[in-house]
């Protein structure tokens, strides 16, 4: 008899525990706001900046009362930028019952969580993932992101490549990754379509111990302007690389270059190199604000998307704060009717999902900063 | 006098451990301001932490070799036993059945979902097992098989609209036969050697598969791979999830049947031997590359498979999800559980797998853990977890 | 009587180095024949060059097993084996990680022919074949004495046992003749004995042919049919027992020059 | 112009290659002497590139003059790999000296992460910007759009480096007991050689190289990221096995040949596929020669 009770104790808690697992529908204590990223492995330094801003938005919020009179609440979930790890981060998150989601940050592990989240009934916003389709494919109504998707940088680097650039051949390299090809491609299309030549097309390996055959190469086709598809740290290596074997070529990059830690690690070689990213907000009070809260408690300037992260968990729980209840349909009508002030400026979002209000320009590392160019 | 020179030797682990981490673990320059900041605290911590472990450290070791002093046996150890003594395997075996049954519906949608990660990984533990554990292939380029098979689904579906059923099979063919055209050059090589044609040709597949945009899609990868049809029902995902795990736990099972089946006939019997002494074996009448290539075309086959599942699983595939560490993970589950040897290489996989899930809730320090797990297990336990044990037969005479 | 084995002007080089030098040895049905000579004197050389692990040089190695010869130099180890010529190792190379039985059973690898798909399924063809192979092994086991260790791992066997069990596993291939290196290394007298009574059995029982590397005299004279004496790579003396114990050449070539002064 | 492609290219392999070579000696070194394919030795190159960095940068910021840095900062880096190597021999490696090979490969993997993520949580998952060590030389200016000045410190070291190791191995006791270890650890042992010692030294040795090597990629890729020890430590590992593992020239030809590969391939091919053609490069060498170029292909004795 003895035996039974044990029995049914533990299968009590067993199926409590499995309900409890399963169980959004308890009315929550706190507000969830899920990030799930790459906290780990080789593309960790994209994801974390996220959760140091989403960290810093809850401290903040929460500080003033938390959303709708409820903490907020960060789940944080580490997919190291893998389709199956995002699945499974996914249904993790899903599972612990969050709220909204704000990731993921690579656009192949966004588009292996969005399934889940869109079955689930769950708004996700990115930071950082580019890809045009994500939003222009109209698949994923619960998808919104605080970036500009790659066609739109692709599409001003034409611009300012062929009305002040003058430039008539050009070189495009990219990483071989899913955000750098991706870029690259968008900026072959784009230039052929302007009429300028691109001589050259072509990846190299991230993480290679040295890129001169490659910079030889593009010195060897005489192109007048390099554009890069990827992130800073390949970059800011082959430019160091180019200008210390005394090429002059120009370069320009997309928002995976304008980032200021470009700017330090290439350091004086990084002068006079293009990129297109979000509009100025070094002027922006909020923009200045949330660099510092990162600076007091990290004691180090934020990192890649930390302005687009900060501005996407402000959006998502201004939207939830908005609806009065983390009701799916609700969010996202306060998402694209409401605009909210970010440090990326007053924002909202279009029918696809993207972030209206956020303009793009080109830049160019002045006396180490990038200055936007008129 | 021993207790303290016990004492004395962890005083000097900590001294040194306390200098090893200095300038990682203390030192930290702050990029805004310029200063340095002097984290002593951090090698307090080190300090005190290294100095009880190396106690703790020195007592595991010293009662290990207590413990290895015996000569090797081929005793069974407590699972074998188990699983070998008809009373105990049955009912086991039926609780384990019917927990498998109700999982899904016990436990959420997430932990369907990891398990079905954890299944594919104990299908893929078992097929590398035939290359490593069996035939003593170092194969460190598995996933390239993997990968194989998954893109082999993704692209049949896309072009040609074949379902998951059609595409399963096929899969695994297609992966053979690669592990047949991988095989054929390297029947050569030997332990090491071989080990890094793997991973170069497990890096090669990866490479073109993120290259050659044309034919598969390059890093964007392929999405909106459907799940396994039921029937043609409409299944909600969650459903569809469960049906998956199903379906995987079946394929689970015929694997463990088949890979059972093998290494005790003549096929098996013949790896092992190639695995043991290549010249005596061929001394025995054994043809090596005949051998060799079975191996790796079966190994081959069911990473096919694993791949088709992956894909389903998934629905959307890039290459990134190929590297070299998935190889080394798969390996890792094959070593960790025990060569040779079923319920280790499924123990091992269920582990390998399921720890860094449930160890999200260390958050940061997931895979710091991780990587300490593995280098205990193979310090204290370098067999794996589960020894292979052979086949015993009896005579009435 | 036609040979069963007949090498003709074997040749071997190593880099510069000839290990076998012209060598013609044949072996005649049903006789058990030893091959003997000083520490590297091409002995094992010889049997790897016969067996496949080496290929040759230069000349021809025959065999004829139901008096139709062949030649077998330059062939794999594997088809070597298939075609009846079977060996056991001066360096133990057992099966260490499977039982002894198993080992034995991996002899039996080229009289069966299950394949992948008969494994899986275990046809009835399989079962029928793994049933007799066990029963075949065992039978061996029992030949040669090692039947109580059937399930133990061959690694934790006794020195002694380990030798006889490579004389079984080489017996399962279904040999016309037996490849035996230093049979009774590292055996004590009572072990050589049963080896040497084992030996007979093998050649009167099973009517398999016998060659064997030995430096043990004693068995070498009391087994052998027919001796061949190398040195250096070259035949120096072939006979019966007596008279290669009484042939100048080979004293001289074992005990060194001093003998004579 | 063509030829002058074609020196630079030749000139860009070289320097590739060396950098290969500083890594793979360290590789082949410890797998020459214990079998061992030791997985975490990117790692060291990479924690010899963080503690110079450290250090450059707190003595920086103390003021000292930049000679007193870059010499200063080189030490710690050597000391400290050294002292990693050391540990992580006695720690993952010792242990399993008699297990099972695999098991001390997959022991290696695990302190591969350990390290990787011990470096992420103590330091930072950010790209530092490493501080270029080596000056731009002004004699060196005419022929700095061939081949950079801290290229040229990269040859020119990995010469010197390549030429100690020589003498070390070749002329020295400790060089004997070394070779004596690898050839057979049984009787080096009674020969009363201190097989424990001798391995414990091969690891400082391999480990110091390393971080040489660290700190002259980071200084002249001017970055670094707890992440770089991973592929750089595949493709000296790849290098390795090219020249013949356990073979100290072997190491050094196989970088160089590995070094010449991608550069060439990626000169007058693409670069697309660069890393699929060395791959191509090492399966086709391996297949006509099973133990590398300068391997010896050991005949087992039967």
């Amino acid at each position: 008899m003895k035996k039974m009770g044990k029995l049914f104790a533990v299968l009590s808690t067993l199926l409590f525990t499995s309900v409890a697992l399963t169980g959004s529908c308890f009315a929550a204590e706190t507000i969830k706001l899920g990030v799930p990223g790459a906290h780990s492995g080789d593309l960790a330094s994209y994801g974390l900046p996220t959760v140091k801003a989403a960290e810093l938005v809850v401290k903040k919020i929460n500080a003033n009362g938390g959303v709708l009179g409820k903490q907020v609440e960060l789940l944080v979930e580490d997919d190291v930028c893998k389709p199956e790890v995002a699945g499974n981060s996914a249904t993790k998150l899903v599972s612990d019952g969050a709220d909204v989601i704000l990731g993921h940050i690579c656009s192949g592990a966004t588009k292996a969580g969005l399934g889940f989240y869109k079955d689930a009934k769950i708004v996700a916003m990115s930071p950082s993932a580019t890809t045009p389709d994500l939003t222009l494919s109209g698949e994923y109504p619960n998808f919104f992101r605080t970036i500009a998707h790659d066609a739109v940088q692709a599409k001003l680097q034409v611009k300012f490549a062929t009305e002040v650039l003058h430039v008539k051949k050009i070189a495009v390299l990219h990483d071989k990754g899913d955000y750098g090809k991706g870029q690259a491609e968008l900026a072959r299309k784009y230039f052929t379509e302007a009429g300028i030549e691109v001589v050259l097309f072509e990846g190299v390996t991230p993480g290679a111990v040295d890129y001169s055959a490659i910079v030889t190469k593009v010195r060897r086709f005489k192109p007048d302007l390099v554009v890069w598809g990827g992130y800073h740290p390949e970059a800011s290596k082959i430019v160091s690389l180019m200008r210390k074997k005394r090429m002059k070529t120009a370069f320009i990059g997309g928002d995976g270059v304008k980032d200021d830690t470009f700017i330090k690690v290439a350091g004086k070689y990084a002068e006079g190199v293009y990129a297109t990213g979000p509009m100025d907000i070094s002027k922006n009070p909020l923009a200045i604000q949330a660099k510092k809260e990162h600076q007091d408690a990290y004691g180090s300037d934020p990192g890649a998307f930390f302005d687009a992260a900060y501005s996407a968990a402000l959006a998502l729980l201004n939207a939830v704060d908005k609806a009065g209840s983390t009701d799916y349909d609700a969010i996202i009508k306060v998402l694209h009717t409401e605009y909210v002030d970010t440090p990326l400026g007053k924002i909202s979002f279009d029918e696809n999902g993207d972030a209206t209000g956020i303009g793009f320009s080109v830049y160019r590392v002045e006396n180490g900063a990038f200055v936007e160019q008129k | 006098m021993t207790v303290n020179n016990e004492i004395k030797k962890s005083f000097l682990a900590s001294v040194w451990f306390m200098f090893l981490t200095f300038p990682i673990m203390v030192i930290k320059v702050n990029t805004v301001s310029n200063t340095v900041e002097w984290r002593w605290m951090n090698m307090v911590g080190v300090g005190v932490g290294a100095f009880f472990l190396s106690m703790l450290w020195r007592y595991l070791l010293v009662k290990k070799e207590m413990g290895g002093k015996k000569e090797k046996t081929d005793k069974p150890g407590l699972v074998q036993r188990v699983l070998g003594e008809r009373k105990f395997a049955v009912p086991a075996l039926v609780v384990l059945g019917i927990f498998t049954l109700v999982f899904p519906h016990l436990f959420s949608m997430y932990q369907t979902n990891i398990m079905i990660s954890a299944l594919i990984y104990v299908m893929l533990g078992l097929g590398l097992n035939i290359v490593v554990g069996l035939a003593g292939l170092l194969d460190l380029g598995y996933v390239a098989f993997f990968a194989v098979g998954a893109y082999s689904y993704a692209l049949l579906n896309l072009h040609y609209g074949l379902t998951f059923w059609i595409a399963l099979p096929l899969g695994g063919l297609l992966a053979g036969c690669f592990g047949l055209i991988l095989g054929y050059p390297v029947l050569r090589l030997r332990g090491d050697y071989l080990a890094i044609v793997t991973l170069g040709f497990g890096e090669i597949i990866r490479l073109v598969l993120e290259n050659w945009n044309e034919f598969s899609y390059g890093p964007s990868g392929i999405a909106n791979i459907p799940k396994p049809p039921l029937f043609g029902l409409d299944l909600s995902l969650n459903q569809k999830t469960i049906y998956l795990f199903y379906i995987l736990v079946a394929l689970v099972i015929f694997t463990i049947f088949v890979i059972n089946r093998l290494q005790d006939s003549r096929i098996g019997r013949a790896w092992i031997a190639l695995k043991d002494d290549e010249i005596a074996c061929q001394a025995m009448g054994i043809d090596k590359a005949k051998t060799k290539l079975r191996a790796f075309a079966l190994g081959a086959t069911w990473a096919g498979m694993g791949g088709v599942i992956f894909a389903a699983k998934t629905t959307f595939i890039n290459p990134a999800s190929f590297t070299i560490w998935e190889s080394v993970i798969i390996l890792c589950t094959v070593v960790l559980g025990g060569m040779g040897s079923i319920v280790g290489v499924i123990s091992g996989a269920l582990l390998l797998i399921l720890l860094p899930e449930y160890l999200r809730d260390f958050g940061e320090f997931r895979m710091i853990t991780f990587g300490t797990v593995l280098v205990l297990m193979m310090v204290f336990r370098p067999g794996g977890i589960v020894e292979n044990v052979r086949k015993t037969y009896t005579f009435k005479r | 009587m036609k040979p069963i084995l007949e090498v003709n002007n074997l040749t071997m080089d190593f880099g510069g180095l000839r290990a076998i030098d012209h060598l013609n040895i044949s072996i005649n049905k049903g006789e058990i024949a030893a091959l003997i000579g000083p520490n590297g004197a091409g002995k094992t050389t010889f049997f790897n060059c016969i067996t496949g692990i080496y290929t040759p040089t230069g000349g021809d190695v025959r065999i004829s097993r139901d008096g139709k010869p062949e030649r077998i130099n330059g062939l794999k180890p594997n088809v070597v084996t298939r075609k009846g010529l079977a060996r056991t190792f001066q360096n133990i190379r057992l099966f260490n990680s499977m039982t002894v039985l198993e080992n034995v059973m991996i002899g039996c690898h080229p009289v069966t022919k299950t394949g992948v798909l008969g494994a899986i399924f275990r046809t009835r063809a399989t079962r029928a074949e793994e049933k007799l192979i066990v029963e075949r092994s065992y039978a061996i086991l029992e030949k040669i004495g090692l039947d109580k260790y059937v399930n133990e791992l061959a690694v934790n066997l006794p020195y002694g046992a380990q030798r006889r069990l490579e004389i079984a596993r080489a017996m399962a291939t279904d040999p016309f003749l037996l490849l035996l290196d230093e049979p009774a290394a590292g055996m004590n007298p009572q072990e050589t004995l049963e080896l040497d009574e084992l030996i007979l059995k093998i050649r009167d029982e099973d009517k398999i042919s016998v060659l064997l590397i030995e430096h043990d005299m004693k068995l070498v004279m009391s087994l052998s049919d027919n001796i061949h004496v190398v040195d250096y790579g070259k035949k120096i003396a072939e006979g019966g027992p007596e008279e290669i114990r009484n042939n100048p050449v080979v004293i001289k070539a074992y005990l060194g020059e001093e003998i004579d002064a | 112009m063509d030829f002058d492609y074609f020196t630079q290219l030749f000139l860009g392999g070289l320097t590739r290659g060396s950098i290969y070579a500083l890594i793979a000696l360290g590789y082949t070194m410890v797998y020459g002497i214990i079998q061992l394919i030791n997985f975490a030795h990117g790692e060291i190159y990479m924690i010899g590139a963080f503690t110079g960095l450290i250090v450059s940068s707190v003595l920086t910021m103390m003021g000292m003059p930049a000679l007193g840095v870059v010499v200063m900062a080189a030490m710690a880096a050597v000391i400290y790999s050294s002292a990693y190597g050391y540990t992580m021999e006695k720690i993952a490696y010792k242990p399993l000296r008699n297990a099972p090979r695999l098991s001390a490969l997959i022991s290696a993997i695990g302190m591969s992460l350990f390290l990787q993520n011990y470096v992420l949580l103590a330091q930072t998952s950010d790209f530092l910007p490493f501080p270029s060590l080596i000056p731009d030389f002004e004699f060196w200016e005419p022929y700095a759009h061939m081949i950079t000045s801290p290229e040229l410190v990269i040859l020119i070291t990995t010469f010197v480096v390549m030429v100690l190791l020589t003498v070390l191995i070749k002329f020295t006791k400790i060089g004997k007991a070394m070779r004596a270890t690898s050839q057979d650890q049984v009787m080096a042992a009674l020969l009363g050689i201190n097989v424990d010692r001798i391995i414990s030294f091969t690891f400082v040795v391999g480990s110091a190289t390393a971080a040489i090597g660290g700190i002259l990629i980071a200084s002249h890729i001017g970055q670094i990221n707890f992440y770089m020890g991973f592929i750089a430590g595949i493709k000296a590992f790849v290098a390795a096995v090219l020249g013949g593992i356990g073979s100290i020239p072997g190491a050094v030809l196989g970088s160089f040949v590995l070094g010449w590969t991608e550069s060439f391939f990626t000169g007058y091919i693409s670069s697309d596929y660069e890393d699929v053609f060395a791959f191509i490069i090492l399966v086709v060498i391996l297949i006509f020669r099973p133990a590398g170029i300068l391997g010896k292909s050991e005949t087992q004795k039967v």
